[in-house]
């Protein structure tokens, strides 16, 4: 049931997870709701298939995926800082337009509908000791430690705090918060940009509509387990990618796939509750 | 008046914008949206744009009810889902003479939709997990059991798809054009929600809370039993408008068929978009709703790709949150 | 032309207009180097925009600002604080989750090889707090630290961008007096170093206390200014208001009646070990106002809470004859409850809404607004119409949005509705908190017509004067216990403002 | 896109043609033979075609009903999903003549003439090239649901592979989630839990989308796999050894002139025999196909033979979606 096999899928499937957590932990630092997420992720698989079809190279199309997803991102930044408008409003508006898009692009882009693959579409191909998993994977990791730090040693993350927690108060004290704020949505896009980039060139070499499936909900849910906090984050994600990958194994011992379809849903919410609980001990009743 | 204009402009700037995009793939905007407009409310078209504005504005409905308060659902799909499967459960299975099972079966899915929904309110409630999360994560294992239902205790037997039997002839909403019967419920919902949302008390301290969450609690109301009640009314016509929808055409549960139409986002969409209020709730469901039926006459008539409705639709929705107040940043925290 | 010895602050013809306000109007301010400058004027008059003006916050639409002689322009508080200007706002600018340190530091944090130099940092801003004698801990987390504490803070941010201009806007709206003293005491050290300091205020005796100078704004304009010795209280009061205000006014003492509201050993426990509410027990009686003295954070947030059924405590509380025991709020309210919050905008209405249905909550599930299960718009109109005529709330019909109004109209509302009630038992925070004088003497006169007409009022105030000039009987909350108890007669400042520093019981 | 391919055709005087899929065609292959098989006819008979293509339950029977007010001669229909559609548009509709493919209504109608596929037959010949070539005895499928429709691409190929080499065993994946149909990346993990568990030849039945994720699962993990509906062995050459195709086209391009003929109301099976069903490497074209199977003859051979066995009958495939 336990073996290296279950590790390395859990590890390719919570990649993208992961990076779409990190944006949206980001994010909650500075005050932003995300919940575009899905949508930035989805953009993202599009952008780095286009662009490494066209150029050739995975890298360029890593690149492109960046791109494309913080261009995105652009949608609940102007609209929730510049105009204030709704952040959930815009969030489920730009993941509705994601999936549209996208679709509509393989037509006018590709030609094609569904889906769009290609034996010579280059994908990131393998790299490092743990077997079948692409740069990405190893980047995303490297990206906790660094966010961490970022939002824990740096002056910048000690301001978008303090811009998450109080944003008159920092912009009194010189600090440009619409900047900030920007900053942060630009940078989770592009964040689901690599996440979109490793699910269609890591993962898999080839795009497929609405081919996130939800990953980018499940993201937002691994930044409220992991309390935005980029280690917190990780462990969710973790929990999550476990919990599917060892969903599997039980398929594979008689258990119906809806059933194993729900483990990891239930699992989270569960550790939910236990977290809770946890904090809920030494407060006043 | 000025609100006509907040609405107008953005929809001729995401029309202009539209009209780019079809000029840029060589067609002709006019055409196009000629043909959504007859595709959508024409003689052939306004039956399919009801058939679509059925489930959507039921959902919207059903998701605006907490919103007013604040409360986002996300959960509307594992809702929808229990209800319905709850409803052909007891069409199914209870006996009896068929308008008192048909009856029964919508109480059955109002039932299991709210006790659900509700689920949802005591885990924020007594495990302090935000609405916004428990209903999005409870939302996954109903839409696995109803799976896992049509699949083994309520299979189809004569098939080999995920799919419940049919409902016996007497136990099903009659369809009036295509247009299930459903709809009159689905209007009586609204007009009650309309009633109670402008002329009651619980209408009035649902609307304070989404106001202040703060002055509502200070004033009184009670925000964990608000919840649990919002919720529950919530799920409840969720799962009515699931109930509705096994009950007509093609009168079984198909897994997957109430979730790939994406009704329920679509209404979130038109919920918020109207900032919850009944009436504009309704309008915006049916607009959305002309637009997807609008979509498809249109790729059948002019080889315009229909996901050109959706980017459409999308893009009128970010123009409206850019350049007019109708849903500003509220004082809402998740 | 430059004057031999500019003045460190000189402000010329500023303007500032926001859509519908003149909020500046021409106004002149030279403020010289170690010189305490204290600003007035009432609610509104233009004080936070001149300050904030003066610290790039928003752009004057004419006018010129000068430092030490020199033309300045900031479009940015980040280049006033390079000049060397510092403010503290009117309500904290403080992160609470933040530490002391980082607080201190933000926006101009001490680096090293690009990341945060903690180190360094700490030692600065302990090495700070001992020079200044502001008696904080760097590591603790704001949130943690009472109010007193909190203003500390803020002056500490000043020190540390060594602002030579700081302007403070109205930092002792939530101090007791002893806090006050020792924040003049600092203030009064700085400006000896030469520093510059602006002070806006609304307290009379304080201006009068601590400045060298006063300018008070009247509708955005200048209406006096001179060297504070050469000014009177009333003086002053007539400069800000356009007229003749009552200070001395004392009200006559109540009649108590029957016992109204009786809590026994209420407890609140805290996160470690220390109890925020400590075995409290107190009695009002009707015809009676019974005034809660003491430096905020002492118990009086939760205190109200165990009251209104807010925050879940132990022990009883039995109003009129009913045990509140186990009752939500909305019964509470309905066994006799009143209650005007200490927060206005989050907790006492909702700014987005509309007056009239700001007013009609509490209301909404009684006759006359409701009849046969329906609210009846008509009602509704009426019932606002006649608080907003009642209250004397200016500015707005019942159609207009809570937010839209004044501060202090928004005050008189929210005692419009909570005194319509007419319930036995009437809970007041604050009354007056960023209120102006002509205001502050409006709301005291309803609070004694409404104990005058029978009902029992408890009155919890971080304004000393306030609960010496209201209260039949005072009592004095500290670290969660009721150390002292005054009659009127009893009650001096002095005495009390002793109790509530612990010095007593 | 959507409609007439060849607006020539749109003057011809022969009959019209309406196909609807039950998703957008693009990249799927099934799809994708379908339409071939409406141009094919239309051009036969020199008349026009139109393809409607749907995107779920609600737009199935919009386009049902959209096809059957143009009154074409023959609504063709492809994928299981039109059943209870087409029940009711047949019974409004008596005049209307409709071609059902891959599936059949409960009731059978005049006016409704039904195509279905033995895809079993073909996935137990797929299953027994699997045995033969698997070295570790397992064999394994990643289906798209847990249900006995889409049972036929997982059973038959354990009971071919066993029935080739007595021992070897079958371990079936479901891919389920939130987008079972277009999860690539699911598709792609389950088949490497596949190859975990020691499973060196994997049946994949994953959607268009999901197959490709099945076939990288495969050139990741050194293992092979099988495709389904059409040739997809040039989407991964080296590492697909076989594809069951459906010949959709064949069938309707049947189909259609049946109806036009004048014969309706029949429901047809299609399998090995009738060369409805059939795998890549028994077809004349094998050795220009880049499969892996072409590269052993004897497999083939072995395969050709179970093959013959089930044309004639020696052999019956049990369909596990009838259970
Ligand atoms: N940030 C703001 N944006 C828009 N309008 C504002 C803002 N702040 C205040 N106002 C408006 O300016 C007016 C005066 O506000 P303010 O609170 O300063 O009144 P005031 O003169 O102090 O009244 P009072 O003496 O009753 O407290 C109000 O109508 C208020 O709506
Ligand atoms: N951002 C703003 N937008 C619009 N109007 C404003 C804004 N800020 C202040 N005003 C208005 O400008 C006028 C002056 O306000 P200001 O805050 O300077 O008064 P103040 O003297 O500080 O009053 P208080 O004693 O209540 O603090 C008021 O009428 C106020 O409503
Ligand atoms: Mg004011
Ligand atoms: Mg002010």
């Amino acid at each position: 049931m336990i073996d290296a096999s279950l590790f390395s899928s859990a590890l390719t499937a919570l990649t993208p997870i992961l990076f779409a957590a990190l944006a949206g932990a980001l994010c909650q630092r500075a005050g932003v709701f995300n919940i575009s997420l899905e949508g930035s992720l989805l953009v993202g698989c599009f952008g780095a298939v286009a662009g490494s079809w066209y150029t050739g190279s995975a890298w360029i199309g890593v690149v492109v995926a960046v791109l494309a997803a913080t261009a995105y991102s652009l949608i609940l930044a102007i609209g929730s800082i510049t105009f204030d408008g709704d952040p959930i409003v815009l969030g489920v508006a730009s993941n509705l337009l994601a999936v549209g898009l996208t679709s509509f692009l393989i037509r006018t882009v590709f030609g094609t509908e569904g889906s769009f693959s290609d034996p010579t579409l280059q994908g990131l191909g393998q790299f490092g000791p743990i077997p079948g998993q692409s740069p990405l994977v190893y980047l995303s990791w490297l990206a906790v430690p660094a966010l961490a730090v970022l939002l824990y040693r740096h002056p910048w993350g000690l301001r978008l705090r303090g811009v998450g927690e109080r944003p008159e108060a920092a912009s009194s004290l010189g600090v440009d918060v619409t900047k900030y704020r920007y900053g942060v949505i630009l940078a989770g896009g592009a964040l689901c940009g690599l996440g979109g980039a490793q699910l269609a060139l890591g993962s898999v070499t080839l795009f497929a509509e609405n081919m996130t499936a939800g990953r980018g909900w499940i993201a937002v849910v691994a930044v409220m387990l992991g309390r935005a906090h980029p280690l917190g984050v990780l462990l969710a994600a973790l929990l999550f990618g476990l919990a599917e990958a060892f969903g599997f194994r039980l398929q594979g011992i008689g258990l119906p796939q809806q059933a194993t379809d729900a483990a990891p849903y239930v699992v989270t919410l569960v550790a939910l509750f236990l977290s809770n609980f946890k904090r809920k001990k030494g407060q006043p009743a | 008046m000025t609100r006509v204009r907040l609405v107008a402009v953005p929809v001729a700037a995401a029309l202009l914008l539209g009209a780019i995009l079809l000029l840029a793939t060589g067609t002709d905007p006019l055409a196009a949206y000629g043909a959504i407009v007859s595709g959508a409310f024409g003689p052939d078209g306004i039956g399919d744009t009801l058939a679509y504005a059925v489930p959507v504005a039921g959902m919207a409905t059903a998701l605006a009810i907490p919103l007013r308060a604040g409360m986002v659902n996300l959960g509307g799909e594992g809702q929808l889902v229990l209800g319905a499967i709850s409803a052909l459960a007891v069409g199914l299975y209870v006996p009896g003479p068929g308008p008192v099972k048909v009856v029964l079966a919508l109480l059955a899915g109002v039932v299991a939709g709210a006790a659900y929904a509700a689920l949802a309110a005591v885990c924020e409630n007594r495990f302090g997990v935000p609405l916004l999360i428990s209903t999005l994560l409870l939302s996954y294992p109903a839409m696995s059991l109803a799976g896992y239902l049509v699949r083994f205790p309520l299979k189809d037997a004569g098939s080999s798809l995920p799919q419940s039997p049919q409902l016996p002839e007497g136990t099903r909403l009659p369809e009036l054009d295509g247009v299930t019967t459903g709809i009159f419920l689905v209007v009586a919902v609204i007009a009650v929600y309309a009633v109670i949302d402008a002329r009651t008390p619980a209408g009035f301290e649902t609307k304070v809370t989404g106001w202040a969450p703060r002055f509502a609690t200070y004033a009184g109301i009670d925000r964990p039993k608000l919840t649990v009640r919002l919720l529950a009314l919530s799920g409840g016509t969720a799962g009515l408008v699931g109930a509705i929808a096994v009950l007509g055409f093609p009168y079984r549960f198909i897994d997957g068929a109430l979730i790939t139409p994406q009704y329920t986002w679509i209404g979130l969409l038109a919920a918020l978009l109207a900032g919850a209020s009944p009436l504009g709730t309704l309008l915006a469901a049916v607009f959305f709703a002309a637009l997807t039926s609008g979509g498809f006459a249109m790729e059948r008539a002019t080889q315009v790709p229909r996901e050109l409705t959706a980017v459409l639709q999308a893009v009128l929705i970010i123009f409206l949150a850019a350049t007019s107040g109708v849903f500003k940043r509220k004082a809402r925290r998740a | 032309m430059t004057p031999p010895n500019p003045d460190a602050v000189s402000l010329r013809g500023i303007v500032k207009r926001f859509p519908g306000v003149l909020a500046n109007d021409h106004v002149d301010l030279d403020v010289g180097a170690g010189e305490i400058h204290a600003l007035m004027g009432e609610n509104g008059a233009g004080k936070s925009t001149l300050m904030s003006v003066l610290y790039g916050l928003h752009r004057p639409d004419e006018g010129t600002i000068s430092l030490h002689g020199e033309e300045v322009s900031f479009g940015s508080p980040a280049r006033a604080i390079d000049a060397g200007v510092g403010m503290v706002q009117q309500g904290f600018a403080l992160f609470g989750e933040l530490t002391v340190t980082e607080n201190v530091v933000f926006g101009s944090e001490p680096t090293r090889r690009g990341l945060l130099d903690r180190k360094a940092a700490t030692a600065r801003v302990t090495e700070l707090i001992e020079r200044h004698e502001l008696r904080l801990r760097p590591g603790d987390r704001v949130r943690d630290l009472p109010v007193g504490l909190r203003q500390r803070v803020e002056i500490l941010k000043l020190l540390y961008r060594e602002a030579d201009v700081l302007i403070l806007d109205e930092p002792t709206a939530v101090l007791t007096p002893p806090e006050t003293e020792r924040l003049f005491g600092v203030l009064r050290t700085l400006a000896g170093e030469g520093r510059t300091i602006l002070l806006v205020s609304h307290k009379l005796q304080e201006v009068l206390a601590v400045s060298d100078h006063v300018t008070v704004l009247r509708d955005g304009r200048v209406s006096a200014r001179g060297r504070t010795a050469e000014q009177t209280a009333a003086g002053l009061a007539t400069a800000m208001t356009g007229r003749e205000i009552d200070l001395g006014r004392i009200h006559p003492a109540g009649t108590p009646g029957d016992a109204v509201l009786e809590a026994r050993a209420l407890t609140v426990p805290g996160v470690e070990g220390k109890p925020l509410l400590d075995n409290v027990s107190l009695t009002v009686r009707a015809g009676e106002i019974v005034g809660i003295a003491g430096v905020a954070g002492n118990g009086q947030a939760e205190l109200s809470g165990a009251i209104t059924g807010l925050l879940k405590t132990d022990g009883d509380i039995v109003l009129k004859g009913q045990s509140l025991d186990g009752l939500s709020v909305r019964a509470r309210r309905d066994a006799g409850l009143a209650h005007v919050p200490e927060d206005r905008a989050e907790v006492g209405s909702a700014p987005t809404a509309s007056l009239r249905e700001n007013l009609a909550v509490g209301f909404h599930r009684k006759q006359p607004l409701v009849r046969k299960g329906f609210l009846r718009r008509k009602a509704i109109d009426d019932h606002a119409s006649a608080i907003i005529q009642d209250y004397d709330v200016r500015g707005a019909g019942p159609a207009a949005a809570m937010g839209t109004l004044s501060g202090g109209n928004q005050q008189k509302a929210i005692f419009g509705r909570e005194l319509t009630h007419d319930a036995p038992f009437l809970l007041v925070e604050q009354p007056t908190r960023g209120v102006d004088v002509g205001a502050i003497e409006n709301i005291h006169a309803r609070l004694v017509a409404h104990r005058d007409a029978g009902h029992a009022v408890l009155l919890i105030s971080a304004e000393l004067s306030e609960v010496l000039a209201l209260s039949d009987r005072v009592l004095v909350l500290f670290e969660g216990r009721i150390v002292a108890e005054f009659t009127k007669d009893e009650a001096d400042r002095h005495t009390v403002g002793l109790a509530m520093a612990g010095g007593a019981g | 896109n959507a409609s007439a391919k060849d607006p020539a055709a749109q003057n011809a005087a022969g009959p019209a043609l309406v196909l609807i899929t039950p998703s957008p065609v693009g990249v799927n292959d099934f799809l994708k033979l379908a339409v071939q098989g409406i141009e094919d006819s239309a051009k036969k008979h020199n008349g026009t075609q139109k393809v409607f293509q749907s995107t779920d339950p609600a737009s199935i029977q919009q386009n049902l009903a959209a096809a059957v007010r143009e009154k074409p001669a023959v609504i063709v229909a492809v994928g299981f999903n039109f059943a209870d559609a087409i029940a009711a548009e047949a019974e409004r509709n008596p005049e209307q003549k409709f071609l059902f493919v891959d599936s059949c209504t409960t009731k059978p109608f005049p006016n409704v003439t039904c195509a279905v596929f033995r895809e079993h037959e073909g996935t137990y010949l797929a299953g027994a090239e699997a045995g033969l070539l698997s070295r570790s005895g397992k064999v394994g499928a990643v289906v798209v649901l847990d249900a006995p429709q889409f049972h036929r691409y997982s059973i038959p190929f354990g009971q071919g592979a066993e029935k080739a080499k007595p021992g070897t065993t079958l371990a079936p994946l479901f891919i389920g989630g939130a987008n079972p149909f277009n999860d690539p990346a699911r598709a792609k993990a389950l088949a490497a839990t596949l190859a975990g568990q020691g499973v060196d030849h994997v049946m994949g039945a994953a959607s268009a989308a999901g197959n490709l994720g099945v076939f990288e699962a495969a050139k990741q993990g050194g293992f092979f796999a099988f495709g389904v509906d059409a040739n997809q062995c040039p989407a991964s050459p080296g590492q697909v050894v076989d594809n069951v195709i459906k010949r959709t086209n064949v069938v309707i391009g049947d189909g259609v002139e049946a109806i036009l003929g004048g014969k309706a109301g029949e429901t047809k099976s299609y399998g090995v025999k009738e060369k409805g069903i059939s795998l890549t490497g028994l077809e004349p074209d094998a050795s220009t196909s880049q499969c892996v199977v072409a590269k052993h003859p004897d497999v083939l051979a072995k395969v050709g033979e179970l093959r013959d066995q089930i044309i004639s009958g020696a052999i019956v495939v049990d369909d596990p979606a009838e259970s």
